[in-house]
């Protein structure tokens, strides 16, 4: 584990990295958002979803610096009383895997679908291509609200995982189609190659050939695109929160946050806004300057 | 005088694992109206002594030391405005693939009369005229229509010719075809290469021919200079650098050439590969490869000196100044 | 001069009849008039177009029209536009029955006097004739809107777009979500003090951009402005904060029907038909903390169904059972659930002021007594068909009543559900025979001593019951430019007579 | 080419048929719109009445047949809402969100391709890196906090600018434009910053990554090597066959500008047809709502095929016919 | 270590197939000299390259086709090296991914062993002939996969055909290989970028030997490599073909290379063979003009300063061939009966072909 880690360094992948001030940076900010979302539970100093210990007499007390501020609030408290540090820290735990799972599930479908359109060709290809025109002549944003919109009105009785099941629902489904466009694209060029061919004629089938042949060589892009796209369905999220239709108040994701701080704008009360929406773009500039450095990183000819 | 000299060029690359040297101390000159080939394996330097010549060495590369002189004049230290004036008008260059050195966007005659007007005061009209010309004499039919076409409307072969005749746009002194045929059908080169060098003789270009194919070289060239490891091994005239080489490499190279003429149950081989820059051994670069090895081979660098008819940069020729006898050539 | 507002939505129709909307129903007062309206002061019904009226029989009312009266085109005011107007209320198409309700026909006695006639006796008639505006009988001839719009034709009603009235100010322009511009009608009959010459409405949804603009000095009103602002507001010496109480109640109400509640941990038995779970819930609930943080003071706690300017409201149904964790823990106990229970907790999120953070406030409430309430917020569009559906176990509801009259709460929030509008809004299904008596006794009853005391004995067999967990009264704030003299109505709406600025 | 075009077209209606469908299958959960007609106090009978008298009580398939119908003449019904043709509305709304969309698009690239030249061209530049740090800035704000930090700044706290609405505006034949004021321009300025800073960022990076693709090939170092200026290599040769990429992407950049409008109109107050979808999804407007995806799909089409004939008229190689081709 | 008996049994060859090294003596097993181990019969092959359907439908395009492989038949007996050479785009590869399977060809036949081959690898025992028919690439950088180490590469056939499954004895075959094509068993784990070009090709022939194939396809596996590194792999093939065997189908378009490897020689044309003859009477005695203008062109080393006359006119666009010989418009001695007149391989003094002016001797 250690070793890896220290060849990594050494890679040129690694030095670069290392080299790369933006990367660094991005990475530490990455890795404290990360590790404090994980472990929520141990780092935030109240638990925001627990209502029971929520006391509304404590509502919009400011940050503790602050005269009326007290220090078990670091960060201030909201309308409600939650401890905005902790409701960040759960927030971003929310808006984190979000991001993360709905990112992963279109890079699963997306290079699925990806790979058999770009192999396979002929009429895979052209209904698989079809679909991705139909979905890109959708704006994302769109699709998501209404994909939103039903999964809430369908299962009205159902309550946050669901709501969460219909936020990565939403993010997924239009999020896939880069994977597939960007990955069939290489999938024809790498499928011409050589090597290709070469384990054809030895006789592996199709699917092998796919799985272990083509699919490892048309990662890097979708590698690059993945992380850029955490940051997008992250911020996807937060806009469909703040419209109405993402994370439900009681266990609210930063973009719920924002939408409620969102009321406290000209009250005077900005710690309930400013805080979240700091995260909230500290994270996304993170995850993209990690994608943007990636990118530069992986294309050798920028080397 | 000499048209081209090349003095100790350095060229290097800088990178993390410390300066990588592509290029050491390269020496050689082109007289008016010659061409030079220069040989040798991939990777020993051929493209970036015509890329430094040109001045457009790419970034990270650069000149570390050593002089470029023409006709009489530096230009290895020219400011890139003045040596952008140099490019084209006075050097013209030809790059191995045809189909990528054009602009797919642009209409051939738009890329020639762009050229011609960039270098010399001549009117649109005059320059189109001038292009119609030229393309007449690179060998396009019907040059009056095809000089509006794309391109991509062209066939390899013809294309070949819009680049040749967009290196000879200014009248240059100097031409280098950095492997002009290397991507051309085999029936093709040798039209090419029949044309390259009578236009260049026309014009009275010299040209500095790359290229790996040696017979290309022997067909072609006055001199011939072999590249090794980012040095020149071997350089004369093209007789006798292939027929009585004094380099080691050199004749390893020559008889590793399958011949047409002379069947052999095996080929010659030189065993092992050409080192990585970042691994060049002391001494002579060729020393694990050669089979006359001598012990100061190893730690000692040979340079360029007179061998019988070339000169080669080789220790064996200092000790016999002879060519040593390593199987005889048929 | 000009007078400039703003609030979240626009109107949805020039039409008055065709949309019983409450911003629509204010705005077009400016431009309409009614026969008779609320004095803004007293709230009491005072002559508007008509300028006397009686009950000539208990069936019949008589109205005598003022005269000289002109509309916006010059046109006089006359008994047939009056007799038009209401009949047009009363289409199929219109959406004001419910203010019509009883009417059975209007009937022309001469140029200057109208009849109506009801089915039965109704006491709340001249209520109801607040709210039924007249227009034009010619000109909707002429612009063939003789109807109430029609959503089903394919074609725009011209009334959609265009009125035609007697009231202080006339349409200019209105192009919807955008831009409204009325401008002062000087042929007004009389009775307007108000100095301004043109008002324009800009409707700005987003809340925050509504305060901008009031901030920015971009409007001089905002009739609906976000409660935590308002200290901002108040702090500006530039603006000003107007309040008063609106006779909107909001309670809770709570599934009593179901045998097992849908989305409950208990089984076997519906918990929320225990009147000891029902009032542990109520206990459990801290309506001073909710009135102070949540609301910032602007509410009125209350015990009773409807708000004080209703009638049947007393001092005596407005008492509150008090807030008592350990009562509420206790009563628990003793209904069978020590650990309380899980239950669903629907609640709207863009209906009243702060519905969802009440509804979070009180989910935390009551976790601390043990009962996990299991809270989601939906838009209004799905959330009153949902618990219409009788979806909701918990659920929030808002309830005003434009009558004055307990009533109009009674029939549709507390009788048991039935034909005719009975109970179309009780949807926890909550049935007591008793009651429903006495509230089919009011309807009819016409006198003005016994119905106020039948009023009163509904409401508190109702608060006995605990039917309905009441929080609230609204009291609705409006922000406005510290020039902006103008009179707070407990209906939420400007009156455009005595608008003046300074 | 006219194959083309029709094959385009085929497509077209294929893309528009599927997103109509779609968009119909959605609306059976949006909501009721029955409950806002009629309000809160109808009674069961009246909203039986209602919701036959919509249609709504037919099965999904007939009412999206019954639609399809319909939209194929242009009709879309009557808002439920505002009582007005559907089309009448979107026309009224059509020139705000475009004029909108437009500008913003104009910012885009005006800014966006420049600052990309620059980036790629001053590769490594403090400058340049200064750039690409804000243009990261750029995607990472949502549009929704853009647009309120803007009014927070620039209309509350220095008053600027207006904060909502579209200030006056003229009428040429049909067609409302704020373009012929100032008050209309002053009006433009805060949406179409907030519109297209994410487009601009993503326009720039664009530009800047394909620049520097182009100016790896081989044509650029020849043209260099044929002693071009650098401003002809640059910008004469390196610059248009960057656009070729740039083009698609921009194209469906500007459909989503048009997507995107909804969040910027919500917060501006600006009357185009984003604030009238959103309103319209509050209000359970299915006419609407299923005109509005209609409608966007068909600009998503309509753009995408003037981009793909934008090809035709920059890249000479589809162009030509095949046959006279080697 | 299973192997299918009946599989191999149907090609005839002894399962006491000798090891790698061991040698050599796989001709002894020869069946009669009069069958021959690889056989094309009228083996053609065309795409459809026709824009699609609609603009067809409305541009009235007809459908086009191009033929790459136009009826192409040869015999390569055990142990011997056919070469194919040609301008670029005559159909060369074409040819070699027939044979492989990797086309379906649309007309003709392969025979391997005596069995249809496209049969047998449509069928369920495709696998058992696809151990006997391997094919070298021509870019020693493309046709390794970059991310699997060597010994990955070279042991994927045996694993594919459940050849050796054991891991030690998997390494040790693998081992066993890289010797075999000159490499150490220590490079095992290093990666296809670690090496160079003709090194690699070492790699790609080591891993088409894995599975003992008898019949080798050459895809121009030399022409990206320098010469001093196709020396190289030019001797590693013989030797290989002489230890064990081999038989080789060997693509160039450098005739000087194909007379240093092949036995017999076809020249192809546009799709076609114009020429089919032993090694020695081609170079001797080339019949067909378009062999003599290749034979023409080659640059010669000895002869410096001699220009070469080169082949006169362009390649022909494949997809609208001349009519009759394909090859007229260039040819010098072209009649009108060539322009007509389709010639046909014909047998002439050893050697075959396909040209009037031989056939009417006026060449
Ligand atoms: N950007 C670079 N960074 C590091 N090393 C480089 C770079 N460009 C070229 N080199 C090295 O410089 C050496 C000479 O390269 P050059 O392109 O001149 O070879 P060449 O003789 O032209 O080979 P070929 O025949 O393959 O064209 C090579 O070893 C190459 O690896
Ligand atoms: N998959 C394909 N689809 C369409 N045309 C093809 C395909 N493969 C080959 N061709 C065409 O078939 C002809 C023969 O191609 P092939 O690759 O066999 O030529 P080659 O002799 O190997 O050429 P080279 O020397 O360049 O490798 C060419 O005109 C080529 O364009
Ligand atoms: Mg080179
Ligand atoms: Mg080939």
């Amino acid at each position: 584990m250690k070793t890896t880690l220290f060849k990594w360094l050494d890679s040129d992948v690694g030095h670069s990295f290392r080299s790369s001030p933006a990367a660094l940076f991005a990475a530490a900010i990455a890795l404290v958002c990360g590790l404090a979302a994980l472990f929520a539970p141990w780092v935030a100093p109240h638990n925001p979803f627990d209502l029971a210990t929520l006391d509304l007499n404590n509502a919009r007390l400011p940050p503790a610096w602050y005269p009326e501020g007290q220090w078990t609030f670091l960060l201030g408290t909201d309308d409600q009383g939650r401890d905005i540090l902790s409701a960040l820290i759960y927030g971003a735990r929310i808006s984190l895997f979000v991001g993360l799972v709905s990112v992963l599930l279109s890079v699963l479908l997306g290079v699925t679908l990806g790979l058999l359109a770009g192999y396979l060709g002929g009429w895979v290809d052209a209904l698989l291509m079809r679909l991705c025109d139909v979905m890109l002549s959708f704006p994302a944003i769109l699709i998501a609200l209404l994909i939103a919109g039903i999964g809430h009105t369908l299962f009205p009785n159902a309550h946050e995982a669901l709501a969460f099941g219909v936020l990565i629902a939403a993010i997924t489904l239009t999020g896939w189609v880069q994977y597939a466009r960007t990955v069939r694209g290489s999938t024809l060029v790498e499928r011409q190659k050589e090597y290709v061919q070469a384990a054809r004629v030895i006789g592996v089938s199709s699917l092998a050939i796919m799985r272990r042949h083509v699919l490892p060589n048309v990662l890097g892009p979708v590698l690059v695109l993945a992380t850029i796209q955490v940051a997008t369905a992250i911020i996807t999220e937060a806009t469909l929160s703040f419209l109405g239709v993402g994370a439900p108040p009681t266990s609210p994701s930063l973009g719920t946050l924002i939408r409620i701080g969102n009321d406290y704008l000209f009250s005077g009360e900005w710690w309930i806004t400013i805080f979240p929406g700091l995260v909230l773009v500290l994270i996304a500039l993170s995850v993209n300057l990690l994608g943007d450095w990636l990118r530069d990183a992986l294309n050798p000819r920028l080397r | 005088m000499s048209l081209l000299q090349v003095q100790n060029l350095v060229v290097e690359f800088p990178s993390r694992h410390g300066t990588l040297r592509a290029l050491d101390q390269l020496s050689f000159e082109i007289a008016p109206g010659e061409i030079l080939g220069v040989v040798g394996e991939s990777g020993a330097g051929k493209s970036l002594t015509g890329a430094a010549i040109i001045g457009l060495l790419e970034p990270p590369g650069r000149i570390a030391s050593g002089q470029i002189w023409l006709e009489g004049e530096r230009i290895d230290n020219l400011p890139p405005a003045q040596m952008r004036r140099v490019r084209g008008r006075r050097i013209g260059a030809i790059f191995q693939d045809p189909l990528t050195s054009l602009n797919p966007l642009y209409s051939i005659g738009r890329q020639l009369i762009e050229t011609i007007t960039t270098h010399l005061p001549l009117t649109h009209a005059q320059a189109r005229q001038r292009a119609i010309e030229l393309l007449q004499e690179t060998g396009i039919p019907a040059a009056q229509e095809r000089i509006d076409h794309y391109p991509h409307q062209f066939s390899g072969g013809m294309r070949q010719r819009v680049v040749i005749a967009l290196a000879l746009a200014a009248e240059p002194k100097l031409i280098v075809a950095d492997e002009p045929t290397t991507a051309l059908d085999v029936s093709i080169q040798a039209q090419i290469i029949n044309l390259l060098k009578s236009v260049c003789k026309k014009h009275g270009a010299a040209v500095m021919l790359i290229t790996h194919d040696m017979g290309v070289i022997a067909e072609t060239c006055d001199r011939v200079a072999v590249m090794y490891a980012g040095r020149i091994a071997e350089i004369g005239p093209v007789r006798d650098v292939i027929h009585a080489a004094a380099h080691p490499y050199t004749q390893g190279l020559m008889s590793c050439i399958p011949d047409i003429e002379v069947e052999r149950q095996h080929l010659h081989q030189i065993d092992g590969a050409m080192p990585r820059l970042n691994a060049i051994p002391s001494g002579c670069a060729f020393n694990p490869r050669c089979p006359q090895v001598l012990a100061r081979c190893h730690h000692e660098r040979p340079e360029l000196m007179p061998a019988v008819t070339t000169e080669a940069a080789c220790w064996l020729t200092a000790n016999a100044g002879a060519t040593p006898s390593f199987e005889a050539q048929p | 001069k000009t007078f400039r507002w703003s609030s979240a939505s626009d109107i949805p129709t020039w039409d008055i009849h065709a949309q019983n909307n409450a911003l629509g129903n204010g705005v077009h007062a400016s431009v309409y008039e009614s026969l008779v309206y609320y004095n803004s002061r007293t709230f009491r019904i005072e002559p508007k177009l008509a300028t006397a009226w009686t009950q000539v029989s208990p069936n019949q009312l008589r109205l005598t029209l003022r005269q000289g009266v002109q509309f916006h085109d010059g046109t006089p005011f006359t008994a047939e536009d009056a007799v038009f107007s209401l009949q047009r209320a009363m289409a199929p198409t219109s959406n004001f029955s419910i203010f019509t309700q009883g009417i059975e026909r209007v009937v022309r006695v001469d140029a200057r006097t109208i009849d109506i006639f009801t089915r039965g006796p109704n006491p709340v008639l001249l209520n109801q004739l607040t709210e039924l505006r007249i227009m034009s009988r010619a000109w909707a001839e002429r612009n063939r809107s003789l109807e109430p719009m029609n959503i089903r034709t394919r074609e725009e009603n011209f009334a959609h777009r265009n009125a035609m009235g007697t009231g202080p100010f006339r349409l200019r322009s209105w192009q919807p979500d955008q831009r409204m511009v009325l401008e002062r009608n000087p042929n007004h009959w009389g009775g307007v003090t108000s100095n301004v010459t043109e008002i324009i409405y800009t409707p700005i949804s987003s809340d925050a951009t509504r305060m901008a603009a009031l901030l920015s000095g971009e409007v001089d009103f905002v009739l609906d402005p976000t409660p935590q602002d308002l200290p901002r507001v108040r702090a500006n010496a530039a603006l000003r904060v107007l309040d008063g109480v609106e006779n909107r109640t909001i309670f809770l109400g709570m599934d009593q029907h179901r045998p097992e509640l849908v989305g409950s941990d208990v089984r076997g038995r519906n918990p929320l038909q225990d009147l000891r779970v029902r009032r542990a819930l109520y206990q459990a609930i801290d309506i001073n903390a909710i009135h102070r943080v949540t609301m910032r003071g602007l509410s009125q706690n209350t015990g009773a169904l409807v708000a004080p300017m209703v009638a049947g409201w007393t001092e005596g149904v407005h008492q509150r059972l008090p807030f008592d964790q350990a009562a509420a823990q206790r009563l628990l106990a003793e209904a069978g659930f020590p650990n309380g229970f899980e239950v669903d907790f629907a609640c709207p999120n863009n209906r009243y002021i702060n519905d969802e953070q009440i509804c979070q406030a009180i989910t935390a409430m009551w976790a601390r007594v043990g009962i996990r309430a299991r809270l989601r917020t939906l838009p209004l569009t799905t959330y009153f068909p949902m618990i219409q559906r009788y979806e909701a176990s918990i659920y929030m509801l808002g309830w005003g009543v434009p009558t004055f009259d307990a009533l109009y709460s009674l029939q549709s929030l507390v009788r048991t559900v039935g034909p005719g509008g009975d109970g179309n809004f009780n949807a926890g299904r909550f049935s007591n025979p008793q009651l429903d008596a006495i509230i089919d006794r009011i309807k009819t009853e016409t006198d003005p001593h016994i119905r106020p005391r039948l009023l009163t004995q509904a409401l508190q067999m109702h608060n006995d019951d605990i039917a309905h967990i009441p929080l609230h009264n609204q009291i609705i704030p409006w922000a406005m430019r510290a020039n902006v003299q103008i009179v707070h109505r407990p209906d939420n709406r400007i009156d455009w007579r005595i608008l003046n600025l300074n | 080419m006219l194959a083309f075009i029709l094959r385009r077209l085929l497509q077209a209606v294929l893309v528009m048929v599927t997103v109509a469908l779609i968009a119909f299958m959605l609306f059976q959960f949006v909501g009721d719109p029955v409950s806002q007609i009629l309000g809160q106090d109808a009674t069961a009978e009246q909203v039986a009445e209602v919701r036959a008298a919509l249609g709504l009580d037919r099965p999904v398939w007939v009412q999206f047949g019954h639609f399809l119908y319909n939209a194929v003449q242009g009709e879309f019904g009557m808002s439920l809402r505002q009582g007005t043709p559907v089309a009448t509305l979107i026309a009224e709304r059509f020139p705000a969100t475009l004029e909108l969309a437009l500008v913003a698009a104009a910012l885009a690239l005006l800014v966006g391709i420049p600052l990309g030249v620059y980036t790629a061209l001053r590769r490594g530049s403090a400058l340049a890196q200064v750039f690409m740090t804000l243009s990261l800035l750029g995607v990472s704000l949502p549009t929704f906090l853009i647009g309120i930090v803007l009014i927070l700044i620039f209309s509350v706290q220095l008053g600027w600018f207006p904060s909502f609405g579209r200030g006056e505006v003229v009428y040429i034949g049909g067609w409302s434009t704020g373009l012929l004021t100032l008050q209309g321009w002053h009006h433009l300025v805060l949406p179409a910053i907030t519109l297209a800073i994410f487009q601009l960022t993503l326009i720039m990076r664009l530009v800047r990554a394909e620049m520097l693709e182009v100016l790896r090939t081989d044509y650029i170092k020849f043209a260099r090597a044929r002693g071009l200026s650098d401003r002809a290599v640059h910008f004469g040769h390196a610059l248009k066959n960057t656009l070729v990429p740039v083009m698609t992407i921009t194209g469906l950049q500007l459909g989503g500008l048009i997507a995107f409008a909804i969040i910027t109109e919500t917060v501006f107050q600006w009357p185009g047809m984003g604030l009238l979808f959103i309103q319209a999804v509050t209000f359970a407007d299915i006419p609407v709502m299923a005109a509005y995806l209609c409608l966007i799909a068909l600009i998503f089409v309509v753009i995408n095929l003037i981009v793909d004939l934008l090809y035709f008229v920059v890249d000479p190689r589809l162009r030509v016919d095949h046959a006279s081709g080697h | 270590m299973s192997d299918r008996p009946t599989a191999t049994a149907a090609f005839g060859r002894p399962e006491a197939a000798p090891g790698l090294a061991g040698g050599a003596t796989a001709a002894a097993t020869l069946a009669a000299p009069a069958a021959p181990l690889v056989r094309a019969v009228d083996l053609a092959r065309t795409f459809d390259v026709s824009a699609p359907w609609l603009n067809r439908v409305i541009e009235r395009k007809p459908r086009l086709l191009l033929h790459a492989v136009d009826g192409v038949s040869f015999e390569i007996a055990r142990g011997q090296t056919l070469a194919l050479v040609g301008e670029s785009g005559c159909g060369k590869s074409t040819v070699a991914r027939l044979l492989v399977g990797l086309y379906q060809p649309s007309r003709g036949r392969f025979e391997f062993a005596g069995q249809d081959a496209h049969a047998a690898y449509r069928s369920r025992s495709g696998r058992a002939i696809r151990r006997h028919i391997q094919m070298i690439f021509q870019d020693p950088y493309a046709s390794l996969n970059p991310r699997w180490r060597v010994a990955d590469i070279v042991a994927e056939p045996l694993r594919e055909h459940g050849l050796i499954s054991e891991r030690a004895a998997l390494e040790a075959r693998v081992g066993e290989l890289l010797q075999s094509v000159g490499l150490s068993p220590l490079d095992r784990v290093k990666f296809p970028h670690q090496f160079s070009g003709g090194q690699r090709q070492r790699i790609s022939i080591a891993r088409a030997l894995a599975t003992q194939p008898e019949f080798l396809v050459c895809d121009e596996p030399t022409s990206a490599l320098d010469v001093s590194v196709q020396a190289q792999v030019l001797n590693i093939m013989k030797d290989l073909q002489r230890q064990q065997g081999l038989t080789y189908l060997f693509i160039s378009h450098n005739l000087a290379v194909v007379r240093h490897v092949s036995d017999h020689v076809g020249v192809m044309y546009l799709g076609r063979l114009v020429e089919l003859a032993p090694k020695a009477l081609l170079f001797a005695q080339p019949r067909h003009p378009y062999t003599r203008m290749l034979l023409e062109a080659i640059p010669k080393l000895h002869h410096t300063g001699h220009a070469r006359t080169p082949v006169q006119g362009e390649v022909p666009n494949p997809l609208n061939p001349p009519t009759g010989c394909a090859f007229h418009p260039r040819c010098p001695a072209a009649n009108r009966r060539c322009s007509s007149e389709r010639p046909v391989l014909q047998s002439l003094d050893g050697v075959r072909v396909a040209c009037h002016a031989v056939e009417e001797g006026r060449l």
